[in-house]
């Protein structure tokens, strides 16, 4: 499986990743010298928690937060910083995002065939009002709506049904890449599964390639090909989803997997969180590095720490390379 | 803190040198008859060229604005040169700050706790009759010419209570109206905001929870309500209260109060430059000043707020 | 006589009590009860003696000596000796005036007839001791003229002729005269304190020469900006001794028998109105300025709006009670000057204006058609007549519409449009009139001093009234005006008083009689209601006596009108008496 | 813990509960009966809009000045809380013996008074505390509830707090007059995952310490299997099963609850759609007739549409109200997921897999 | 817990399958409401806002038809008493002149309908004016990042200097008339609305809706025009209400500075100033009552309107 993916195509590559913000103090850096890449068409997840940096991340891909360090590549041309028009209108085109709190992201003063067709007058991605209400109606029919919804106001529409609304407004970009912000986070259960639903449904029969936030790995696992682990703004770990969840090896993602409330009352009863505490690494001697523990799966941790992680799974970390 | 204090000093003194650099030379555009009143036919060219000569005012523009800026780096504001001629300015203005100051403040404290009462009390009583006045006065105050309202007060007000119809310092009950009229527009304002931002506060979260707690309304709107919707009027407070100090034209000349009132429009009337350049100077200070502190009253009332960010709300 | 304090109120503050740089009423309203010059005129406007005892003047006409009145002393504002008025002071003063850096107003007054002054404050001349100004021992206080100057000691009782003590002005520097402090007092009255924007105090001068003259003990002025506003009510209760009653409030107080018993009429003064027609447009293109140069030159059209003019229906908008008290039908007002018991307005042809209307319907309609056959073709009707006024004033706002109306009315919309166009009252006249922008504009002029020659100066070449010295065929063989060449005759003739006002008079009534300007009203009036005392200070048609409270009471209860006019008729018989009886 | 014996300590029994908007009525509790009993936890789910928190709401007379009991009752030591007209009866309930907790730590506390303060008030309020007491107090609960360093932190402001710390002081402020019952409205949902475990874990345990009555409300079925003894479910503003938490999960009636449980991630099989509930709720404003979910339910009968389901009795402690248990209707079996659960349930091997979406290879 | 459940009578049929329709269950419960619908509808339900508009409505009316009445007089003109041929001045309200006279003669009737036209058209006009400057200045203030500081200077410099004198240099280089004095009302008027706006915006700016359209590549432009003014609709219609009405009074200053309207034109502000200044006998005070009256009535109309139309503006009111 790491053989074939080896050549398979990066849309995404972030290398050294740094975002900055201007507080107080000075500076606060809310994402440090981050590394990974999405291929086409799979599902990368991104988990971690409040805080941690998952948005600045989709951000600043999107470009709406400036990067303060590395680079952003987009199919190999870097999309960070000044870049020329016609690549701006193409990254406009082909990267969207969907955004966490449906009853935020939509413009309520607009009408929802406003919403939808946003981007297509920027790009102009239609010759005629005919085209464009055909797109329309399309992108609607997509995420499971009914047509004649163009003509109402985001107030009428309930939580699922706005994150649809969301969704479709991506889509109708006929985008390559899709970056959902925690998307269902701010919805109930019986929504939650609606909108993953969907997003799964559309990036198989697209074959889209998407970044997927969230903070419940519970979702993350229905939903992503491969995870990254991302706490206080570093990556700690990386790898192919049912790797992590079988072999997860930094302590941060054990805490977060365990976390995951089970819908089975008896085990859930005797459950103890066991919170990560940052202070069990021993980083006084040897820093902690990005190492491929295992194949395909990476980790942060300095080489004691993996090999006692992978230790723990009876397997023998990779042989360290470079 | 102060890395921040210091860029908005260095940030007002630009802007202050900017207004007071442009009015500067607004004035120099005006028309050099204006230096003589009514005396003009009187004079003859000679005198006339003499007097201007006198005030500085035949040399080009630039050698003014640098001998101005030169003076001022002395701390010398100049000398009238028409309004009073040859007082220093800041001996006529000097006195009359403390007047407009103690009306100011006088009114403003009156607006403040009037209106502070009222607003609340609209707010508590939101749509009742209370409210409901309480809002037709704040239309009355708004929708009515001032000129005229205030003028009826002060003869009825005067007569009506045996009041002294002009300022004397040295008669306490004459400070009473003029202190009183200056104070209505505040009541009228200072009511709005505060029933505004209560109402706005009132659908807050946290008034749930005072709520779920078990605190009674009236505790509720003391404690937590009141203080909250004070703080975004915390912000406009400074410059509110320091333009009160500026002095109103129409109070002042109405009760001879010997105050800031009116005294820029006259100066700049009659083209008194030094003057003119004295009272832009302290106004725009205390224009410049009033936002400053108003940001810092902000971050006193609001423990989220530091005064860090390089934008800070104006 | 008894008197009470003084209480008032005034809506202008001082600019400064500096006198010898000042020329405005409001600061001499001050400056002339607290300095004395050395004559000064008495309650029927004879020039007494004040500082100065006596003096003569040489044959040639050029040279004053007085001599000084011994023992008056300057005093501080607290009343405190400081030093004698010596005839230095004269000098002193003399020096201060011309000398360019200070800049004083009233200088040119004195430098036009003082020997070698104007060369002194241009700077030709550096020696100071060639100027006509001279201390011949410490109470001999001598001038030495340009040339005769027949009434030169009316100018006397004028600000740049006071005296001031060296020592204390140059103690004082630039400070001199910025309060009440840095000024000292030989005076009736010492302005014990002076609050700017809150008022001032004068008390009675006790070391003054004349203080037995001095009635009122005190005299208290409260400052408001809104007097006029607040004044009547403030009389009304009793605050103040005497207010002057806007023409908006005067139906209403005169409709109330209460009110009715204490207005009088206030008293008029020197200043003369005149609508000018404008020799010299400038006005904008849209007004038609061509069109006006054409029209203006015409004699019948001037005459025209000459006789059309309803003075009185304008006069209402300031004075509508009593309008005719103030309209005038010379430029030189009456009771200003006479010669030989003759007032100087019945003197030569001035006397067939100073009777008669100049309104006459008849006549304007006669003028009317004849400058429309004159002037067809040449100019385009109706004219349009671009009519500034002082926006700043009521009383004018409301004049410029009556007039506005009135004219056209009379003339017919086909023959004129009167544009009234309102202009601020800063810098109104300099917008307006200095610069030409009109055609027709109500304009005033005050006069320096006591000889007719005053009233000339308006509308001599130089000056930017109306310039009449572009009216076109009005030019004589010296390349001047026929008005400008009587006036200098009139001016030469400086021994033969009478002769000298008779050729003035010839020359005002030409000028009349030609349409260059419309004679229309005298200043002051109106209606006040005070408790003053009339007719009892000293009286003078121009300078600053007539502010000074010498002489004057403070009575317990305001003047009716009638009562009034009856001092007023015995003064007038007085004065007749006392005129003819002065020996100056 | 045996609820056979537990007392009721609270009891509402057909409550109706209307809002009046726009000038239409709408009714947001339908007649919603419910037992509370003393010392359990009780969880209340339900999807968004379905009357969880109006219902608790009214337990605190804390609804919206539109809203009002419309009939119904709630018997709470003796009194019927419904029947409370005036605001003073109620500050004799509300944080002194029923207290509560939202869901948003970030807009619950005042974001200008110290959390000490926020918590002090309290004390003062209810246990007449005089100000140094309470300040005492205040630490000392801020201490229980997990904040560390207690002494210094309780001076600061909400903003200097993380998200779970400020839950923590909500829960604080709730804990600190010892309520009867403390209502959790959606305490964790804007927390994540970690957080919210360590918050569970807080409530569980002071809630062994102080013995009080939970009321657990949410709409994660995850959540509740961590908490709750007993479960309602709610739809439409109706209770509409109601069981211990192990009946519920092991062996649900109402299709309603079948879709919930259905809709968890967890019970997802990667590559396969995750169930999902039709449609959205039915309007309030409108008469409902028969059953409410009947519109969304893929085993709704005819009947459902016409008559309303009353209840059945499935145990002692379980009932349901769905036509579906009525005798004469149609057997059907629970869907395949749910039948999972349940052999979850019984044996720890089969759940292996549980915890999220499981991968279809 | 209610025992046992009653076994009743129910037709057997209805015990079957209803079957399920995808659909209808998509279906949205509300859909009958528009916007502008429940703004007008919770506009109309209050009945104060709704009293002044027909008012406020009959006076616009009233002072657009007024001229064309039989018997109207020019409001410029001067009355002449015939009798003695002077100008019938100060004439108390009676039947011929309804609102009286003023001081030289002229019909207070007709000045006063006159003035409230000329008036409110200035009104509209700077309204109109303060609105669009404002409203462009404070969006591309409050919205374009890079501007603000450029702008705050400006702002803060246009905001301390005297608007004195730029009225009296104005007044120099302009000549009186209805035009400048729009001008000379215009040229700070804006500044409030522009600060106004800019910090409305500030706050809705970074919404996530905002976010998203700048990810969607919207032109700033666009984003002002749709994404954050209609947000503001209801507060800029409450400040050019509100600065309809401060207008209208405003413009005596200017005619002291010598910006005003010619006397051919009477407006409101200068017939209440005219007013003023005679209030002091009581039987003139007619002069200064019926322009304030007609003043006060428009100036609370515009502003009791204008916050009627702001609450119902706001979407949270459509309850
Ligand atoms: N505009 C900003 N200015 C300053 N700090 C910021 C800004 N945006 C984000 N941050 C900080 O950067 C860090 C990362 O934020 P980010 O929103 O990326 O976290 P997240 O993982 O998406 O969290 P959540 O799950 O709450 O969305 C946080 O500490 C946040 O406070
Ligand atoms: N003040 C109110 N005015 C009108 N309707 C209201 C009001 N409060 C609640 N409702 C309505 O009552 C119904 C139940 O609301 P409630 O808040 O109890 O739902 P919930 O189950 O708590 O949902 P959530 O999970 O979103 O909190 C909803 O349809 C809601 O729109
Ligand atoms: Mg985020
Ligand atoms: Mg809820």
């Amino acid at each position: 499986m790491s053989g074939a993916m080896l050549d398979r195509e990066k849309i995404i590559e972030v290398k050294d990743l740094s975002v900055d913000f201007r507080v107080k103090g000075g500076n606060f850096r809310a994402v440090d010298k981050v590394n990974f890449h999405i291929y086409k068409g799979e599902t990368f997840g991104l988990v971690g928690e409040s805080g941690s940096g998952k948005t600045t991340i989709g951000r600043a891909i999107v470009r709406i937060n400036e990067a303060s360090g590395g680079e952003i590549l987009f199919k190999g041309r870097r999309i960070d910083g000044r870049i020329p028009p016609e690549l701006d209108r193409e990254v406009v085109q082909k990267i969207q995002m969907i955004f966490q709190d449906p009853m935020a992201s939509l413009n309520e003063r607009a009408k929802i065939d406003y919403i939808v067709s946003e981007g297509l007058y920027n790009i102009r991605g239609f010759s005629s009002e005919e085209e464009r209400l055909a797109l329309v109606r399309k992108a609607l029919l997509e995420v499971g709506l009914l047509p004649e919804f163009a003509s109402r106001f985001p107030h009428e529409f309930s939580g699922g049904q706005r994150q649809r609304i969301g969704i479709a407004r991506a889509l109708i970009m006929s985008p390559e890449f899709i970056i959902a912000d925690e998307p269902i986070s701010a919805l109930d259960v019986s929504i939650r599964a609606q909108v993953l639903n969907l997003l799964a449904q559309i990036q198989r029969t697209k074959g889209l390639s998407l970044m997927f936030i969230a903070h419940d790995l519970s979702v993350v696992r229905f939903i992503t090909d491969r995870i990254a682990v991302i706490h206080l703004g570093k990556i700690v770990e990386l790898g192919d989803t049912e790797e992590i969840f079988s072999r997860p090896l930094h302590p941060y993602t054990r805490s977060l997997l365990q976390a995951v409330p089970l819908p089975d009352p008896r085990r859930e009863k005797g459950k103890k969180s066991i919170p990560y505490d940052p202070s069990c690494h021993d980083y006084g001697t040897e820093g902690p590095a990005w190492t491929e523990a295992l194949p395909g799966h990476f980790a942060l941790g300095n080489g004691a720490e993996i090999e006692a992680w992978t230790g723990r799974y009876g397997a023998a970390p990779m042989p360290k390379q470079k | 803190m102060a890395r921040y204090v210091l860029k908005r000093c260095l940030q007002s003194l630009a802007t202050l040198f900017i207004v007071v650099s442009v009015v500067f030379l607004l004035m120099r555009l005006l028309p050099l008859e204006g230096y003589f009143g009514d005396g003009y036919d009187k004079l003859s060219p000679e005198q006339r060229t003499a007097a201007l000569q006198r005030m500085g005012l035949l040399d080009p523009w630039y050698v003014q604005l640098g001998n101005f800026y030169v003076r001022l780096s002395r701390g010398d504001l100049g000398t009238s040169i028409i309004y009073r001629r040859d007082v220093p300015v800041t001996e006529i203005i000097a006195p009359r700050i403390p007047y407009s100051m103690y009306f100011g403040v006088f009114a403003t404290l009156l607006a403040l706790a009037l209106g502070l009462t009222l607003g609340v009390f609209m707010a508590r009583r939101k749509g009742q009759a209370l409210d409901k006045a309480g809002t037709a006065y704040i239309v009355l105050i708004n929708a009515m010419p001032s000129a005229v309202y205030l003028l009826f007060i002060q003869l009825y007000g005067t007569s009506l209570f045996s009041l002294p119809i002009l300022f004397d310092k040295y008669r306490p009950n004459s400070w009473i109206l003029p202190a009183i009229s200056l104070s209505l527009g505040g009541i009228a304002g200072y009511a709005m905001w505060i029933r505004r931002y209560m109402v706005d506060e009132l659908n807050k979260d946290y008034i749930k929870l005072a709520k779920a707690k078990g605190l009674p309304e009236k505790l509720i709107m003391v404690r937590h309500v009141m203080r909250n919707a004070f703080v975004p009027m915390a912000q406009y407070l400074p410059a509110a209260i320091l333009s009160t100090i500026a002095g109103s034209i129409y109070i002042e000349s109405l009760y001879s109060i010997p105050g800031m009132g009116g005294l820029l429009v006259d100066v700049i009337q009659r083209q008194d430059n030094p003057m003119v350049q004295a009272l832009v100077l302290i106004f725009s200070s205390v224009g410049i000043v009033g936002l400053f502190l108003g940001d810092v009253l902000m971050a006193v009332f609001d423990p989220r707020i530091k005064l860090v960010k390089g934008e800070g709300a104006r | 006589p008894k008197s009470e304090d003084y209480y008032s109120v005034y809506a202008g503050e001082l600019t400064t009590l500096n006198y010898l740089v000042v020329a405005a009423e409001n600061e001499h309203s001050v400056i002339a009860n607290v300095v004395d010059g050395l004559v000064e005129y008495d309650k029927y406007g004879v020039l007494v003696p004040s500082l100065a005892t006596e003096w003569s003047n040489s044959a040639d006409g050029k040279t004053w000596t007085f001599t000084l009145r011994k023992g008056v002393k300057w005093v501080d504002n607290k009343g405190k000796v400081y030093a004698e008025v010596k005839a230095q002071d004269w000098v002193d003063a003399a020096k201060y005036l011309f000398d360019k850096k200070n800049a004083s107003l009233t200088a040119k007054i004195a430098y036009d007839v003082v020997k070698n002054a104007k060369a002194y404050f241009d700077g030709t001349l550096t020696d100071f001791s060639q100027v006509g100004v001279k201390a011949l021992d410490k109470y001999t206080v001598q001038y030495t003229l340009e040339k005769p100057v027949p009434y030169f000691l009316s100018m006397l009782t004028y600000v740049c002729f006071l005296p001031v003590n060296g020592k204390f002005l140059a103690a004082a520097g630039s400070r001199f005269g910025t309060d009440n402090k840095t000024i000292l007092y030989n005076g009736a009255y010492i302005l014990e304190t002076f609050e700017p924007q809150v008022g001032r105090t004068m008390v009675r001068n006790d070391k003054y020469w004349d203080k037995e003259q001095v009635y009122i003990k005190r005299l208290i002025f409260k400052y408001n900006k809104e007097a006029t506003t607040l004044g009547p009510e403030l009389f009304l209760r009793g605050e103040i001794s005497s207010v002057y009653v806007p023409s908006a409030l005067i139906d209403s107080w005169m409709k109330d028998p209460a009110k009715k018993a204490v207005v009088r009429p206030a008293e008029t003064s020197s200043y003369t109105y005149f609508y000018a027609f404008n020799f010299n447009p400038t006005f904008d293109a849209q007004y038609e300025p061509d069109n006006w140069k054409v029209v203006v030159n015409n004699k019948n059209f001037r005459e025209s709006i000459f006789h059309a003019l309803d003075r009185r229906a304008a006069m209402i908008t300031a004075e509508p009670y009593a309008p005719e008290r103030r309209l005038q039908n010379t430029i030189t007002p009456r009771n200003f000057v006479n010669a030989s018991g003759k007032d100087f307005v019945d003197m030569a042809d001035l006397a067939k204006y100073s009777k008669t209307d100049s309104f006459n319907k008849a006549l304007a309609l006669d003028f009317k058609a004849k400058a429309k056959a004159e002037l067809a073709g040449k100019a385009t009707f109706p004219v349009k007549i671009m009519m500034p006024y002082n926006a700043g004033s009521t009383d004018w706002t409301n004049r410029a519409q009556v007039v506005e109306q009135q004219l056209e009315n009379l003339l017919g919309k086909d023959y004129v449009d009167v544009i009234p166009v309102s202009f601020p009252a800063t810098g109104f006249l300099g917008a307006t009139r200095r610069k030409g922008n009109y055609a027709i504009q109500e304009c005033n002029w005050g006069p320096d001093y006591a000889d007719p020659e005053t009233y000339t100066d308006p509308f001599i070449t130089g000056s930017n009234y109306n310039w009449p010295e572009k009216a076109e065929g009005y030019a004589q063989a010296n390349g001047k005006p026929v008005y400008e060449n009587m006036v200098a005759a009139a001016k030469a003739e400086v021994v033969n008083i009478a002769k000298r006002y008779e050729l003035f008079a010839k020359a005002e009534a030409y000028f009349i009689g030609e349409a260059f300007v419309i004679p229309y009203a005298i200043g002051g009036g109106g209606f006040q209601a005070s408790k003053l005392e009339p007719f009892s200070y000293p009286f003078a048609p121009f300078g600053m006596s007539y502010l000074k409270y010498k002489g004057q009471t403070v009575m317990q209860k305001p003047l009716a009108t009638e009562a009034y006019n009856k001092m007023k008729e015995a003064w007038d018989a007085e004065r007749e008496e006392a005129l003819k009886k002065s020996k100056f | 813990m045996s609820l056979a014996k537990a007392e009721k300590i609270l009891e509402a029994n057909d409550l109706v509960i209307k809002f009046g908007l726009r000038g239409q009525t709408l009714t947001a509790i339908r007649g919603a009966s419910l037992d509370v009993f003393e010392g359990e936890t009780l969880a209340i789910v339900g999807e968004s809009g379905s009357g969880k928190s109006v219902l608790t709401k009214s337990f605190i007379g804390m609804l919206d000045r539109n809203g009002w009991v419309d009939s119904g009752s709630i018997i709470f030591e003796g009194r019927d809380l419904a029947a409370f007209r005036d605001e003073k009866q109620w500050l004799a309930i509300r944080g002194k013996k029923i207290s509560m907790v939202f869901q948003d730590p970030m807009t619950s506390l005042n974001p200008l008074k110290t959390v000490g303060a926020q918590i002090a008030e309290v004390y003062a309020l209810h246990r007449g505390y005089g100000p140094k007491e309470a300040a005492a107090a205040a630490v000392e609960i801020l201490g229980r509830v997990g904040i560390p360093d207690a002494g210094k932190r309780h001076k600061q402001y909400p903003h200097e707090f993380s998200g779970g710390m400020r839950q923590r002081v909500v829960i604080a402020i709730a804990m600190a007059c010892a309520p009867r019952i403390l209502i959790c409205d959606e305490p964790t949902t804007a927390l994540d995952v970690t957080i919210q475990a360590q918050i569970l874990d807080l409530i569980r345990s002071l809630q062994a310490e102080f013995g009080f009555t939970t009321i657990y409300i949410t709409h994660d079925l995850g959540v509740v299997a961590n908490v709750a003894d007993r479960v309602a479910v709610m739809y439409a503003g109706k209770i509409v099963e109601c069981g211990t938490a192990e009946e519920v999960y092991y062996d649900p009636r109402h299709p309603y609850t079948w879709a919930l449980l259905s809709s968890l991630p967890q019970l997802g099989i990667k590559g396969k759609p995750l169930f999902s509930i039709k449609g959205t709720p039915p309007s309030l404003f409108k008469e409902i007739e028969g059953d409410a979910f009947a519109p969304r339910n893929p085993y709704a009968l005819k009947l459902d549409f016409v008559r309303e389901p009353p209840r059945f009795q499935v145990s002692p402690t379980h009932w349901a109200a769905t036509w579906l248990l009525d005798p004469r209707a149609p057997k059907v079996e629970p869907p395949e997921i749910i039948g999972q659960l349940r052999d979850c349930g019984k044996s720890e091997a089969a759940c292996a897999d549980l915890g999220g979406g499981r991968a279809g290879r | 817990m209610s025992g046992k459940t009653r076994i009743e009578a129910i037709d057997p049929g209805l015990f079957e399958f209803a079957g399920f329709d995808e659909n209808a269950s998509e279906q949205i419960g509300y859909s009958d409401y528009s916007y502008w619908g429940s703004t007008v509808k919770v506009f109309l339900k209050n009945r104060v806002a709704f009293v002044l508009l027909v008012i406020l409505g009959a006076l616009l009316l009233f002072t657009f038809v007024q001229p064309l009445l039989p018997g109207q007089r020019s409001p410029t003109k001067i009355n002449i008493d015939p009798a003695t041929s002077v100008q019938m001045r100060n004439r108390a309200p009676d039947a011929t002149y309804w609102f009286g006279t003023n001081s030289i003669g002229q019909d207070l009737w007709a000045r006063i309908w006159s003035g409230t036209r000329t008036s409110l058209l200035i009104g509209l006009i700077v309204g109109f004016f303060e609105m669009i400057v404002g409203i462009v200045y404070g969006a591309l203030w409050g919205y374009v990042r890079k501007l603000d500081r450029v702008l705050t200077e400006i702002y803060n410099v246009l905001n301390n200097i005297p608007t004195t004198i730029i009225l009296l240099l104005m007044a120099y280089i302009l000549r009186p008339g209805f035009r400048t004095m729009i001008i000379a009302m215009c040229v700070t008027g804006w500044l409030g609305l522009a600060r106004f706006v800019r910090n409305q915006i500030v706050i809705i700016r970074d919404r996530e809706y905002n976010l998203a359209s700048r990810c969607l590549g919207t032109p700033t432009r666009r984003v002002i025009a749709k994404n954050l003014l209609p947000y503001l609709v209801s507060v800029i219609m409450l400040q050019t209400a509100l600065s309809i009405p401060g207008t209208m009074g405003g413009g005596v200053f200017l005619t002291y500075i010598g910006l005003g309207l010619p006397v051919s034109i009477p407006s409101l502000g200068n017939l209440v100033n005219e007013g003023r200044l005679i209030m002091m006998s009581p039987e003139l005070r007619y002069q200064l009552i019926f322009p304030t009256i007609v003043l006060s009535i428009i100036t609370i109309s515009f502003y009791v309107l204008g916050n009627a139309f702001a609450d119902a503006s706001d979407p949270r009111n459509h309850v």
